[in-house]
């Protein structure tokens, strides 16, 4: 079997079932790959890893790939698409008086320091007509964002549709319903978490990307279709996590891979007008050069299955 | 035998206080816990904690701590053996002192995230940049205590070693360093605090497992009782080096700590 | 004289800079300490006398004029010289009986089992059998300073400088340590630089007094004691050292009534 | 004029060789970067680095390091005003040193990260948090180290002040604190240093701004030049503190530094 | 007797545990110092001289028997009583006329101005007019000893306790500080307890010289000195004294020849 170096752009977890669901129900050994996965610790930092060929190919924001790009002209190129959407959402408790986006003026928001969502921030509520002048932001630990929501130290906080099941949870326990605006629905049209490869890898073993693409393709639709199991897999192969939990967490992250975009362009795919409308929402977001980059460079569509 | 005695001695007679202590704490935070009505993803009760401990078993537990402890001491006693030669150097030259303090500073104040990504490019994936991160937060203490320990000793015991013309190494191994016992221990036991911390954020930026992998993971997971039950192990773990510091000084160097006057 | 003296002191001068001034503490110091020859410093505290020995132990460099041990220029602490500290400056975490061995491990590295006897030996001669494992802060003022001589004969070294090494021992103790001190020096000849203030001491044990006036120290007197060797207890009545004393004490009052 | 005086050649002369040391160094990483063509999102050339400083303005620069600068210094500052009454209650009684000594190792020992959802919810999100972060990853060398020092005191010193009955506050003061001014020193060399450390990490779990944000977020943002360029300012912040204790130790405790004896 | 004596021993023992087994430094000790009575302690080294003076002083608690101060037991150091101890114990970062005014920045907080004009007067008495403001590692061995003797006088005890202070002086300082301290006792009258080695000293200035035997130590002689009031230089060589000291040394002698 052929070895790849999978890469995270964070911890295991329901978001990530795919990898998990590939190796545990067998798909990429059936497609000739014997395939480590390596943790990350961020998009930046999976993207290094890619370029310095410590892993193969991996999930990052596709955002991040684009500003890497743009700013060292890093080897690394996008093959597919994961998420078709922005993971981006405001939440808020019911009855805190935040039901769509343009409700967050004048209301105190807290986000994490360092989340991709933060450079998206202005232009989503530049989509409803605010500023960041508009708001109170605190940036807080990721984690003590949900007990800032629920003890009411915030009106809503910025987090990612990947955690509604969670953040939902937390509010139960204190006899609260949460309210998830997502920001796609406020207008943020963009692509988000994607598979990029590193060049050499691309190069050197293009059959063998090939095959991994199509097995980690198959191993979405897996977890599309089969979301318990898709969990398991990632429980049994992950002791630290229950199934219940990453289950949930699945279903979440779901909503991002499997819907109207996916039903209009096809899984995984990468259309140039959407990818354009994201670099150009990179580019206005993280205040680079629009000319610096042009997007089409950065992909590769000749891995996805179907599409040659 | 009167080694025997003594370790028995040493790590039995302290024990009992702390325990106490800790005993009551623990009750104290319950009883807040309970009363306040605190969430547990704020601050879980310890018996609520206890419940985090059967996420995974015990096989994974020791995993997890061994590659935490295993990680820590390899970047303890790294550092201690470079932390040794550095600091007699420091002590025995004023200009390698001028010209190499400086570059100490800048290693110890640069924050490990910043530098993660070339560590983990240049050494692979393996142990090696999680011990190297281990001793680069831990060397720091070892390096300004024992150099300030090896330049504080009597002017008239130097006066005797130089009067036998003894050969300088010796001065520094049969006279600074004895001499410096107090000063090195006291940055031991700082600095084994700080392995563990070390190996903890080696975990953060690079790892698949040990204790700080499965606080953080457990945290950003949202299992906050699980990530409470991995931090108390860790605290434990902790505890047990420092207490073997300080049973290692009192069993092989009594001299060395000085008695409660009154 | 073919040998050169195993001493020689020629036009020596010592100043100490400090945060608050100069202090000159020996000036144009000249004498000479031919081999084998036992001779006692007498002067005024704080006249130069430890400064003196810390010059021949290459301890110190002189500020001017020169210091020259068997006719070379002393530039460093040499293996055949032993020093009895006027601090005893023992090992607070070795037993007494490694802080007599210490010369051997610092300069050699190792304690031989002979080297072990010595140094028993040593210590029953200073009168401190059954204290040999014992720590230095167990021991009374004046073990630790007999502990240090001791320490000092370990290495049976050619020149022997001792810095007022009875000052706290009782008058008996100090006698029969004066003596068992002879009793070594007559056994192996060694040349002996004992700085003192008893002035029957220094008349009982020597061959030569040096008596140095107040500091900036210079040396007014140089004269040798004319009593027989060898010497006990009995000579320390004589009339003749009597006389003696009396000249050493007046020459020892005159400067400061001057 | 004498103290002027002190300052003065205490700062001037030993700034010659360190300069020397760093610009030799920053030569050999131009050239080791332009030689092996290392990629500069691995490392950056030190030129390239320079290229970083002007991403910002200078005021925003100043913004960071100020900010940074200011919750370092509360954060060191304060944790020296509770670790010397700690220290001194560790050093005074066996029965609160066995007690509480096993409670700070505790709090030594807890990754900030895993606490810091408390903090935040306890504390809020200013600079009071940040400062408590500071705080807690800066005492422990200040308590460990000061309590050695004031129980290395000759016991005869002791002595005399229990034969005067002084107030024992007065031994602490006049002969105990005096005595362990060098162990002190060097613990604030190592915790100033910490401080510097303790304030990254505390931006990067809450921060807006500062030299840790502003490192972290350039890195996130894949800015690699920009953020090599705030690890400098960093490094020369965390430097000049160190050099300050130094200094201070200098110019108002010339008696605690050992003098090389060769 | 009404009033009790300034100190009193009563049956005193005392042992000190080590690592390796006990010693015996005193036992059964019993005698009486009146007040304002000057009495010298002799004794071989080792017999526990210091050890005496260190439970007068309340540093240290008897393993059995009693010492009385004032007719009250001793449990904790007291105010009236002064202390040189055996080493100097000088404040190495402070100066000299510091570690001088140090009892009284030690005990109340705070030095007056009269109290460093005194301090610089007691300098002056041990002559160390000019060293005021050096530290006391730029001293030597006996200048610092002088110093811890003019701070033991600083605070005017009722009781000062004094282990040896001359042991470090040349005999002519030895004398004038001898001198010096019978001028102080004389016009503030106050209880000594002086330990020394030299006989000749205890006899000029004592009215009572107590011996003691080697290890364990225990009084083997207490008896008056028979020499009258004023006394000055010209009593060491009156003929009285000389047979008193021939006695004090036989006793001296004896128990260790025994
Ligand atoms: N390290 C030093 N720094 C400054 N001055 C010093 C130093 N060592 C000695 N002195 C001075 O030199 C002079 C002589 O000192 P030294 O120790 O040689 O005297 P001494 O004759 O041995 O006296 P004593 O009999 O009291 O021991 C003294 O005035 C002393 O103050
Ligand atoms: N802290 C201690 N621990 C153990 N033994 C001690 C201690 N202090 C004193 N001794 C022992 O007690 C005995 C008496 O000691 P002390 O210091 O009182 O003698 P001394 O009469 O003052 O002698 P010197 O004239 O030599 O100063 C000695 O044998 C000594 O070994
Ligand atoms: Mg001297
Ligand atoms: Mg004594």
């Amino acid at each position: 079997a052929d070895a790849v170096t999978f890469q995270l752009d964070w911890l295991p977890g329901g978001d990530k079932a795919p990898i998990y669901v590939c190796i545990d129900q067998g798909f990429c050994e059936q497609a000739g790959l014997d395939v480590t996965i390596n943790g990350g610790r961020g998009s930046s930092e999976a993207v290094t890893k890619l370029a310095t060929g410590v892993s193969d190919i991996g999930i990052a924001d596709i955002g991040a790939l684009m500003a890497a790009r743009a700013t060292e002209n890093v080897p690394v190129t996008a093959v597919m698409s994961v998420f078709n959407k922005g993971p981006h959402a405001f939440y808020s408790l019911d009855g805190n008086g935040i039901e769509t986006a343009e409700d967050v003026a004048g209301k105190e928001i807290a986000t994490s320091p360092f989340t991709s969502s933060n450079v998206f921030l202005p232009l989503v509520l530049g989509e409803v007509g605010l500023s960041e002048d508009d708001i109170a932001l605190t940036k807080a630990d990721p984690g003590a964002l949900g007990p800032m929501l629920m003890t009411g130290a915030v009106d809503g906080i910025i987090a990612w549709m990947t955690d509604v099941s969670r953040y939902t949870g937390q509010a139960e326990e204190v006899g609260k319903e949460i309210v998830v605006i997502p920001w796609s629905d406020a207008g943020l049209e963009l692509y988000s978490a994607s598979m990029i490869a590193s060049d050499s890898f691309l190069a050197e073993k293009p059959d063998v990307a090939r095959r991994f693409v199509e097995a980690y393709k198959k191993s979405i639709e897996f977890s599309i279709e089969n979301p318990a199991e898709a969990a398991q897999s990632v429980a049994n192969m992950v002791p630290e996590l229950n199934a219940e939990n990453v289950e949930g967490s699945l279903r979440d992250t779901l909503v991002l891979i499997d819907n109207e975009v996916t039903e209009r362009d096809g899984l995984g795919v990468l259309l140039p007008e959407r990818l354009a409308a994201t670099w150009a929402r990179v580019a206005e977001a993280q205040g680079l050069d629009a000319s610096a980059l042009d997007p089409e460079t950065m992909v590769d569509r000749s891995f996805l299955p179907g599409t040659m | 035998m009167s080694t025997r005695n003594a370790i028995r001695h040493a790590a039995t007679a302290p024990a009992v206080l702390p325990v106490a202590t800790f005993i009551g704490l623990l009750i104290l935070w319950e009883l807040a816990c309970r009363l306040f009505a605190i969430p547990s993803y704020v601050l879980p009760s310890p018996s609520r904690i206890m419940g985090g401990f059967g996420a995974v078993d015990a096989a994974r537990w020791f995993a997890h701590v061994w590659s935490t402890f295993r990680v820590a001491m390899m970047g303890f006693l790294l550092s201690i053996v470079i932390s040794l030669p550095i600091a007699i150097a420091l002590a025995r030259s004023e200009v390698f002192s001028r010209a190499v303090y400086p570059i100490l500073v800048v290693i110890q104040s640069t924050p490990v995230v910043a530098i993660a990504p070339i560590i983990i490019v240049v050494m692979g994936a393996g142990d090696l940049p999680r011990v190297v991160i281990t001793c680069l937060i831990t060397f720091f203490p070892l390096v300004v205590s024992t150099t300030t320990g090896l330049l504080a000793t009597p002017p008239e015991l130097i006066e005797l070693s130089r009067s036998l013309r003894a050969p300088v190494w010796r001065e520094i191994t049969q006279i600074r360093l004895p001499y410096a016992v107090p000063y090195i221990f006291s940055a031991l036991k700082i600095s084994v605090t700080l392995s563990v911390i070390g190996a903890v954020v080696a975990e953060f930026v690079a790892a698949e497992k040990g204790l700080g992998y499965f606080i953080q993971f457990s945290t950003s997971m949202f299992q906050i009782q699980q990530a409470w039950s991995g931090l108390v192990v860790l605290v434990l773990l902790s505890l047990s080096l420092f207490q073997a510091v300080n049973l290692i000084q009192r069993v092989f160097f009594p001299w060395s700590i000085a008695r409660q006057s009154r | 004289m073919q040998t050169p003296p195993a001493i020689s002191f020629q036009d020596l001068g010592q100043c100490f800079e400090t945060r608050s001034g100069r202090i000159e503490a020996l000036r144009g110091v000249e004498f000479d300490v031919v081999r084998h020859e036992f001779v006692a410093v007498l002067g005024p505290s704080g006249c130069g006398k430890s400064t003196l020995l810390r010059l021949i132990a290459g301890l110190l460099e002189p500020t001017s004029g020169r210091v020259e041990v068997f006719g070379s220029s002393v530039k460093e602490p040499r293996d055949d010289v032993g020093i009895v500290f006027q601090k005893p400056t023992l090992l607070p975490w070795a037993t007494i009986e490694d802080n007599v061995c210490f010369p051997a491990r610092h300069k050699r590295g190792r304690v031989g089992a002979n080297e072990r006897t010595r140094a028993r030996d040593l210590l029953d001669m200073v009168g401190l059998k059954g204290f040999e494992k014992r720590l230095p802060n167990e021991l009374s003022g004046g073990m630790q300073q007999r502990v240090g001589i001791a320490r000092a004969l370990f290495m049976r070294p050619d020149i022997l400088l001792m810095d007022e090494p009875f000052s706290a021992l009782d008058a008996l103790t100090r006698e029969e340590m004066g003596l068992e001190l002879l009793r070594i020096w007559e056994a192996e000849p060694k040349t002996v630089l004992f700085i003192t203030h008893s002035i029957s001491e220094a008349v009982l044990l020597a061959d030569r007094v040096i008596v140095m006036s107040a500091r900036p120290g210079r040396v007014i007197e140089d004269i040798k004691v004319p009593l027989p060797r060898p010497r006990g207890l009995e000579t320390s009545n004589a009339q003749v050292m009597n006389d003696f004393s009396a000249h050493l004490r007046s020459l020892l009052v005159a400067p400061r009534a001057a």
